[in-house]
């Protein structure tokens, strides 16, 4: 902790007079890895990286298509919806003082492009001009419905060319936006310290000092919250949410989150390239019993990949939860399996996704099949599944939009269908008319026809759809849940 | 000239005196001491839990069969202990733990004393540049601190049963082997086996019947704390994520799976948590009485 | 007038598993001004025991003093708190002890350790004259280079250079009696001589009492005016040393002194004692030496001798030389 | 003395054992990286022959070598360099089999007769530990031949399944005199034998060995730095100072004659159980040398009453003065002291 | 005593090596891509490759393990695959923390451990002597996660008396230390008393005695010098136990240390983060036992040559 007036040392907080107190200390719940926005794709570093950069337009996290004017003060779309031409702010300036310009916005969405982390955002985008200093021009390669909210997401956050080069590697320890804040310290495993950026372009924010404390450990976290300690704690647990209520200093809010936590078949390889066997275990599983096992039955049921956010949910088909213990059996015994089998779920650590596979461990066991839980470490875990070396997996996936979600778990090669082991045709097609028809009621009627498809051919078994939960002291005012990670501190305010 | 001076002359045969065997004195010591009792009796009574675990409770019904509706509930006359975060019977994983972390504890320290024993036998016994090089090597270990080496070994292969005895048994041998070779050191070069090289012994022979024979005392009283320790080691790395699979009770992974509800519901740690206090102190206080009657001038 | 030092039906029991062991049994003995009391026995017999009981050393638990009375110049050591040894022990008795290495702190100097029984009984000295003290003492007893001595640890020594020092420490304070607990048998022949020559000069030189304990009669021969003999924890014989060798009233003197191969005397065959010490935890009812004694009769196995003089000596044996039959071998 | 007679009436036969220039040295390590500093020189340069039947006694101090000498004799230790002969055979040339085979002929006896017997075993395996390794006999025959060997030391055959802990030092002495008589060797070693015991107990254990000598024709080398002891049983006896033999002669010679000035010192420093025998002292200064680095010359003159320049620069060699008679000093060999 | 100093600190060289190559190794045989890893899940396999190949991984295992000896000696322990940061800094940044949080474990079972052991050996069989055994079952039972977690129910929720989490202020500092110093504690005590035990038997306490010294003088002037002796051989030991406990600890109370690093390491498969800080600790805790063997030369003269 070494920037005045922030606390990190969790000192229980003196009771500043109500007004006068202008810094927060919010808790992370592991350590960021970096805030370079075009390398950096994890949950922590973005509740940071919103705060410090700007995007060239606004959206609400990305689930909504209310698109707003960020660092673009407007924009023109060519007819074909190909050329998208964007007239940027002036007098915007960087942290470093560099002042904002094209060359920067031209610089960041190219970088997007060939970094390895964000590169398969950028699949729609052809090239980036700078004609002047305040003009942008995108070219796409196909049309794309979803491209300006896709570029309201954190990973085109604006840099600035000059400090990234100057910083080379270490850029994510040295971020310079344009955003309400500026960073000011990281110390690994401890904190991160924002500052407020006198010369932010838009509102001055209230608030002027911003601590991030690594708070790995739920319980302790809450222990922090109650005792003063911290202000805030995002993605508090569902478990402590009737402490939260019951705290007369402290306020929860929720919100419908958008990740969805769903089982995924290897349909390529014995006995899941049989679909009578993946229908039995889409029959096998009790929805209902995953989502209070692992959840707590906190969030939604999820009938499709898609919920009440998305374009093309519809609540009631399919079934939001086809249990049905008779059937799956049936099916067994249709598939040839009446004895059962044994087969491994694999997980990557970390996530309450062991707790589902525990669940549904435990209800495959009623129609013979003797599951074992492999849980593995992240990188062990993807580099297994991209090989498709897998049969049975816990998936979760963050991505609240229809096309990016449906496009990521069934198109042919999808990062998330794993092995490419699905290929679909009918789909890949869909998903691309989708992407150019602008009229968004008939793209929800394709997206749609892609989830009965693969409901039909049980392909995934969508599971939930978690709440989203903050907690923060009730003196904090002006606090919005959107997306799991998006809390922008710049609206809020001491009491 | 007759030698035979002392047998018909002494008033009773010498032999008749009341030396016990020192077995016999072993177990006199031992079972003097009460805190020794206790530990012995509570670690029979585990070993008992631990080998009739199935006929107590039944695995698939009991111990992982999963019960949603039921879960968290606190202790009830149905369930002694409360259900954990599926629904299962505190009690019933808690016995069938006992069998999990009994054989983690048992056979890590058996296979550590193991090669600690044919380490440290070998090293010793040998001496010389051999020796030399084994006990560097030990040396090395030792300077990795044990937590630290076992969590190495998981991450690199990963959580699970055999891993974790692998991770953890590793850093025993070191020690193992070095109170193994002290002990074959100051057997060594006892007169007896001087008597059995001097008869022309095998190196082998000797080592089977007079060195390890003679240094096992120390050892086994090692290696009876050395069980508690494993036992603690392998629940902290299931408490940090690095141990055992679900749904597979072991109480390190019971206590770290109740971990977040410890506010609410502290029975889940609660009682998992007094099973590896009990074992652990009832091992000690065995491990403790075995030296103390082993040798009681043994630290 | 009263002796320096006397012992009287001193008593020390033993607490052990097998059993009280009564290590000192009715042990009474004098110690006169200026004389050398050798006190002789087999391993085992209670010789340390009852010198560690005159300096209040017998370790209470599991020892304990089981009655009797040690007199100093007349006044009783055994009811005086440890405090109220303090001023004693170094200081009026001082001990040396059989093993140099052991009995001396590692990780002190030999200087300091000297130097400690100064400190604490003659508080008077300053630093600087408790360091020239020491190195006196430290010359006194033959060490060559006393300054480089005291500024070394025990294990820099040798073994006869340790017991030199253990021998200043106990002088330090010039001490009435200086008790010897069998101090050479952990050293070599030509050191032991060394040593013994030490004890004897020191001897004439100060005029101080000596109680020296040993195991071996050559010692006692050279050493003492008057032997005390123990066996099993009971005093067997008491007298001037040359009539005691020349002849010895009690069948174990007699048998320790014929058992002996002598360097100046051939012998065709030893005289054996047969069998051994008896367990001390189940001394034999009667004259504890009884199982061992060629002369045995009825009695010896039932009633215990007491001490009576005969011949101006002490002896604990129901028959004189003259009343004794030898018995047959195998006649029991 | 029965075994002198026999070996001075066979004098011409061909020694049992011979020791030719035996030296063993032990390395000191030392420096940073451990490496050698040096050597003990535990046993350095011993020659000697031993007759059968007859005792050869060795005197000196503690650390002169008398233990290592007997252990290389062995094999147990590697000697440095020299030779050993058993019956002419050099020893360290055999085979390994052949080793083993005459190992049966040479056996030992030790000092301390607690640690000699392994506590766990009965005194019957302890004894018959011979007979099982050289296969000798069945586990019954085994058992009677024991029980035979038990007997013949004075112990009562009953004694067989007891363990070592119930009996006394004597006791365990004659249990480690009846292992190395087991194989019936030629040759028995004995490593101060009595030094740990009571002196009345030290009787039982010199006569036990003197009537097996004659019983059954044995050989001892009989190690001491009890000169009584030593005068007691040997038919010759050698004297140790730091390694060296400095004087071997027959019992009485030495006895009667010392030659060397450090027999006569050991011989002086002897306290006599009889208060009316009082000898001239030589009390010898100082203590024994360091082993590890030895004086130069003769090693007994930084402590010797007669040392001569001559004795600080050359090393005696050991020198028959009179028939059977050596000694190792520059002016005992000269007659001048 | 400069020599032995200089033996020991080049013997070891060799220590640290093997210790390299073990923690190496074990990391080597760890399966999955290091470059995946980088890379991300998205990436096609053919940019992996190439990564492969710039990193090295396609070289044999000798000259991996050379490489990284070699840019260890330039105190490069490489960058980590998460967050691209050169592992020594993490490594400086964090371990600070980790070393603090173990010496005050260190320090306060020593305060704790000493006396009590001490007391516990000279009025042996007492209340004090019987309580103290109790807890030093008691403690050496308990797991240190599960102690912290209660300790923080008790003293941070309920009483409010400490706070849960850091390790920056002395209030913070409290709940930490005491979780991690239980179990030292206890073993420092028990070793203490038993050593002190040892020590009064023995002959030269009996010549102090004789030498009229009084008991204060005998316990403290002969027998703790004495006494210490192998209770600094297990601090010294028990350092890397609280070097390895400290792991679990500040996962507990949140402590941003070189443990949490490494466990979050282990998580996020960061393989030169975890060996750096693996091979770190162990060369620290070589270097306290090097410090721990001077130490121990320095009380106990026979070990000075
Ligand atoms: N601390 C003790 N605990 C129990 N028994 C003891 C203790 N000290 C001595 N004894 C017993 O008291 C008896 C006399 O012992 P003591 O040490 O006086 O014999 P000693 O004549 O000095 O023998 P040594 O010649 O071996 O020194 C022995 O039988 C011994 O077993
Ligand atoms: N294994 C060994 N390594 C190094 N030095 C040794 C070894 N064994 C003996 N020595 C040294 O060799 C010298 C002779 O030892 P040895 O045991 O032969 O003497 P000894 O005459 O039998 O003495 P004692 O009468 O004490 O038994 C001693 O200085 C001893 O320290
Ligand atoms: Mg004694
Ligand atoms: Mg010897």
């Amino acid at each position: 902790g070494d920037s005045a007036g922030t606390n990190p040392g969790g000192e229980a907080a003196p009771a500043a007079p109500s007004g006068e107190k202008d810094s927060v200390i919010v808790a992370m719940n592991a350590d960021p890895t970096g805030f370079d926005p075009q390398v950096t794709l994890d949950a922590t570093a973005m509740m940071v990286m919103y705060n410090i950069y700007d995007t060239l337009v606004e959206s609400d996290g990305a689930c909504s298509s209310d698109i707003r004017p960020g660092l673009a003060e407007s924009w023109d779309i060519s007819d074909d919806n190909m050329v998208y031409t964007f007239h940027l702010k002036s007098g915007v300036k960087f942290h470093n003082g560099e002042p904002f310009t094209a060359a920067d916005a031209k610089f960041t969405i190219e970088r997007a492009m060939v970094e390895p982390a964000t590169a398969s955002y950028c699949a729609s985008i052809d090239k980036v001009d700078a004609p002047d200093d305040s003009t942008l021009v995108v070219t796409l390669k196909v049309p794309f419905a979803n491209f300006l909210m896709n570029l309201g997401g954190s990973f085109f956050g604006v840099v600035n060319e000059k400090a990234v080069t100057e910083s080379g590697e270490d850029y994510g320890r040295n971020p310079v936006g344009t955003g309400p804040y500026k960073f000011v310290s990281w110390s690994s495993g401890d904190n991160v310290v924002l500052a407020y950026n006198e010369d932010y372009h838009g509102e001055a924010p209230a608030i002027k000092n911003v601590t991030y404390r690594v708070l790995p450990d739920t319980s302790t976290a809450l222990v922090a919250l109650q005792n003063g300690e911290i202000d805030a704690l995002p993605n508090s647990a569902p478990i402590d949410a009737p402490t939260i209520e019951a705290d007369p200093n402290l306020n929860l809010y929720s919100a419908p989150g958008a990740t969805i936590a769903y089982i995924g078949f290897n349909t390529q390889a014995a006995p899941f390239d049989n679909e009578k066997v993946r229908q039995a275990v889409k029959y096998a599983i009790n929805k209902e019993e995953v989502f209070m096992g692992a959840q707590d039955g906190d969030g939604v049921l999820a009938n499709s990949p898609l919920n009440e956010v998305m374009d093309g949910y519809n609540p009631d088909d399919p079934v939001m939860n086809p249990y049905d213990l008779e059937k799956a059996k049936a099916l067994m015994t249709e598939a040839g399996y009446a004895d059962g089998f044994s087969c491994s779920i694999k997980l990557a650590a970390g996530q309450n996704r062991e707790k589902v596979a525990q669940v549904v461990q435990a209800q495959l066991k009623e129609i013979g099949i003797t599951a074992s839980i492999e849980t593995l470490e992240k990188g062990t875990y993807f580099e297994q599944m991209a090989v498709g070396n897998y049969e049975v997996y816990v998936g979760g996936l963050n991505w609240p939009d229809a096309d990016d979600m449906l496009t990521y778990l069934f198109a042919s090669d999808g990062p998330f269908n794993w092995g490419s082991v699905y290929s679909n045709p009918t789909i890949d097609e869909l998903l691309v008319k989708a992407r150019q028809e602008n009229d968004a009621a008939k793209r929800s009627e394709m997206y749609q026809q892609i989830v009965k498809i693969t409901d039909e051919d049980a392909n995934k078994i969508p599971l939930y759809f978690p709440n989203q939960y903050f907690a923060a002291k009730n003196s904090l005012k002006g606090v919005r849940v959107i997306d799991n990670c998006y809390y922008p501190v710049a609206s809020w305010s001491w009491e | 000239m007759t030698v035979k001076t002392e047998k018909p002359l002494s008033a009773r045969p010498e032999g008749e005196e009341k030396k016990e065997s020192p077995f016999k004195e072993f177990c006199r010591r031992f079972f003097r001491n009460k805190q020794a009792v206790i530990g012995l009796v509570i670690f029979v009574m585990l070993v008992f839990v631990a080998v009739f675990a199935d006929v107590l409770v039944d695995y698939d019904n009991q111990v992982i069969k999963q019960d949603i509706v039921n879960k968290r509930q606190p202790p009830s006359s149905e369930h002694l202990m409360g259900t954990d975060d599926y629904g299962r019977d505190i009690l019933a994983r808690v016995i069938y733990g006992t069998r999990i972390s009994l054989t983690i504890g048992l056979t890590t320290v058996a296979c550590a004393m193991a090669a600690g024993i044919v380490i440290g036998a070998v090293s010793g016994y040998f001496g010389g540049r051999l020796d030399n090089v084994i006990m560097r090597v030990m040396d090395v270990f030792m300077s990795i601190p044990s937590m630290l080496l076992a969590i190495a070994v998981v991450a690199s292969l990963g959580p699970g049963i055999v891993n974790i005895m692998i991770a953890v048994g590793l850093a025993l041998v070191p020690g193992y082997s070095r109170v193994v070779r002290s002990a074959v050191l100051s057997v060594r070069n006892k007169e007896f086996v001087q008597a059995a090289k001097a008869v022309g012994d095998s190196h082998f022979s000797i080592i089977l019947h007079h060195i390890i024979p003679n240094a096992l005392a120390p050892v086994i009283v090692q290696a009876t704390l050395g069980v508690g320790e494993v036992i603690i080691t392998a629940a902290g790395l299931s408490f940090l994520g690095l141990g055992i699979a679900p749904p597979m009770p072991e109480w390190g992974a019971m206590l770290s799976e109740g971990r977040e509800f410890i506010r609410y519901m502290p029975h889940l740690v609660l009682f998992p948590g007094l099973s590896i206090m009990i074992t652990v102190l009832a091992l000690n206080l065995l491990g403790d009485g075995l030296r103390d009657a082993l040798d009681p001038q043994m630290k | 007038m009263s002796s320096l030092l006397e012992v009287s039906h001193l008593k020390v029991l033993f607490h052990t598993q097998q059993g009280d062991v009564p290590a000192v049994d009715d042990v009474s003995f004098q110690v006169e001004e200026g004389e050398t009391l050798c006190i002789v026995g087999e391993s085992g017999c209670g010789k340390s025991a009852t010198v560690q009981a005159v300096m209040k050393l017998v370790p209470t638990p599991p020892g304990e003093y089981a009655g009797g009375k040690i007199l100093l110049e007349g006044r009783d050591l055994l009811p005086l708190s440890t405090k109220e040894m303090i001023p004693i022990r170094g200081h009026e008795m001082s001990m040396i002890f059989q093993e140099p290495m052991t009995s001396l702190n590692p990780v002190k100097t030999i200087g300091s350790q000297v130097g400690e029984v100064l400190e604490i009984h003659r508080r008077d000295l300053s630093a600087r004259e408790i360091r020239a003290q020491v190195e006196e003492k430290l010359s006194l007893v033959g060490i060559p280079d006393p300054a480089r001595c005291a500024a070394s640890y025990p294990h820099q020594l040798s073994g006869g250079m340790r017991q030199r020092a253990m021998i200043a420490m106990a002088l330090a304070c010039e001490p009435k009696i200086l008790i010897a607990d069998e101090p050479t048998t952990a050293l070599d022949v030509t050191i032991q001589a060394q040593i013994l020559d030490l004890i004897r000069q020191l001897k004439e030189k100060t005029g101080m009492t000596v109680l020296l304990i040993t195991h071996d009669l050559g010692v006692v021969a050279e050493m003492a005016q008057r032997v005390l003999v123990m066996y099993s924890g009971k005093v067997v014989e008491q007298g001037e040393v040359g009539a005691l060798f020349r002849a010895p009233l009690h069948p174990y003197t007699e048998g320790l002194l014929a058992c002996l191969p002598r360097v100046d005397q051939d012998e065709e065959e030893l005289y054996t004692i047969p069998g051994q010490v008896s367990n001390p935890a189940d001394f034999p009812k009667g004259c504890r030496f009884h199982p061992r004694c060629p002369y045995r009769q009825q009695i010896c196995k039932e009633i215990s001798p007491e001490l009576r003089e005969a011949d101006g000596r002490l002896v604990a044996c129901h028959f004189l030389p003259g009343e004794r039959v030898r018995r047959e071998e195998g006649a029991l | 003395m029965t075994a002198q007679n026999s070996a001075a009436g066979q004098g011409a036969q061909a020694p049992l054992l011979e020791v030719r220039d035996l030296s063993t040295y032990f390395p000191v390590y030392g420096g940073a990286l451990s490496t050698v500093k040096g050597y003990v020189h535990a046993v350095d340069g011993v020659s000697f022959t031993v007759n059968q039947h007859e005792t050869l006694g060795l005197v000196g101090e503690s650390g002169c070598g008398k233990s290592t000498l007997i252990r290389s004799i062995l094999l147990l230790e590697k000697p440095t360099k020299g030779q050993i002969l058993f019956e002419g055979q050099d020893m360290q040339a055999m085979k390994a089999a052949q080793l083993r085979h005459l190992r049966r002929n040479l056996q030992i006896v030790f000092q301390d007769p607690y640690a000699a017997l392994d506590p766990r075993m009965t005194i019957g395996q302890i004894i018959g530990e011979p007979l099982r390794v050289h296969g000798e006999a069945d586990a019954a025959q085994r058992e009677r031949q024991v029980k035979e060997l038990l007997e013949m030391v004075g112990l009562q055959r009953g004694y067989y399944h007891r363990y070592p802990h119930e009996f006394s030092g004597g006791q365990r002495q004659r249990v480690s005199i009846a292992r190395a008589l087991a194989l019936r060797p030629k040759l028995i070693l004995c490593d101060e034998p009595v030094s740990a015991l009571d002196v009345s107990i030290q009787s039982q254990i010199l006569n036990l060995l003197r009537s097996l000598q004659s019983e059954f024709g044995l050989t001892y080398i009989f190690i001491s730095h009890a000169l009584n002891v030593v005068r007691y049983v040997s038919d010759r006896v050698g004297v140790m100072y730091l390694g060296k033999l400095v004087e071997l002669a027959p019992v009485k010679e030495l006895y009667t004659t010392p030659r060397h000035p450090y027999t006569r010192a050991l011989l002086s420093a002897i306290p006599i159980p009889d208060p009316t025998v009082s000898r001239e002292r030589i009390l010898l200064q100082g203590d024994l040398p360091n082993p590890k680095n030895p004086p130069a010359g003769c090693r007994f003159h930084t402590r010797c009453p007669f040392a001569a320049d001559e004795c600080r620069a050359a090393e005696p060699a050991l020198t028959e003065v009179a028939p059977g008679c050596q000694v190792a000093c520059h002016r005992a060999v000269r007659g001048e002291i | 005593m400069l020599k032995f100093v200089l033996k020991r600190i080049l013997m070891l060289i060799p220590v640290i090596l093997g210790i390299v190559l073990i923690v190496f190794t074990i990391m080597y045989l760890t399966p999955g891509d290091p470059a995946r890893l980088i890379l991300g899940e998205k990436a096609p396999q053919e940019q992996v490759d190439v990564l492969r190949d710039q990193m090295g991984l396609n070289d044999p295992f000798v000259v991996q393990f050379a490489r990284y000896v070699g840019n260890m000696l330039r105190g490069d322990f490489g960058r980590s695959y998460a967050t691209n940061i050169p592992v020594a800094e993490t490594i400086a940044e964090r371990f600070p923390k980790t070393a603090e949080l173990a010496l005050a474990g260190m320090f306060l079972s020593v305060l704790i451990g000493m006396p009590i052991g001490i007391l516990s050996a000279v009025k042996r069989y007492s209340i004090l002597d019987n309580i103290s055994m109790i807890f030093a079952m008691l403690a050496t039972a308990i797991p240190a996660f599960w102690l912290g977690m209660m300790l923080i129910i008790a003293f941070s929720l309920n009483l409010k008396w400490f706070p849960s989490s850091g390790f920056d202020t002395f209030r913070q500092m409290v709940l930490p230390t005491i979780t991690l110093a239980a179990v030292n504690a206890a073993v420092i005590i028990r070793m203490t008393r038993s050593s002190m035990l040892e020590v009064v038997r023995q002959d030269y306490i009996r010549t102090a005695w004789a030498k009229g010294a009084d008991q204060k003088r005998v316990v403290l002037g002969h027998a703790l010098k004495n006494s210490i002796i192998p209770v600094i051989t297990v601090i010294g030991i028990n350092f890397g136990s609280l070097l390895g406990g400290a792991v679990v600890t500040e996962t507990v109370f949140g402590i941003p240390g070189l443990g949490t690093a490494m466990v979050n390491a282990i998580r996020m498969k960061d393989n030169p983060l975890v060996l750096g800080s693996v091979v770190y600790i162990a060369i620290v805790f070589s270097l306290v036992n090097l410090a721990v063997d001077i130490i121990y030369a320095l009380i106990d003269p026979r070990l000075r040559e």
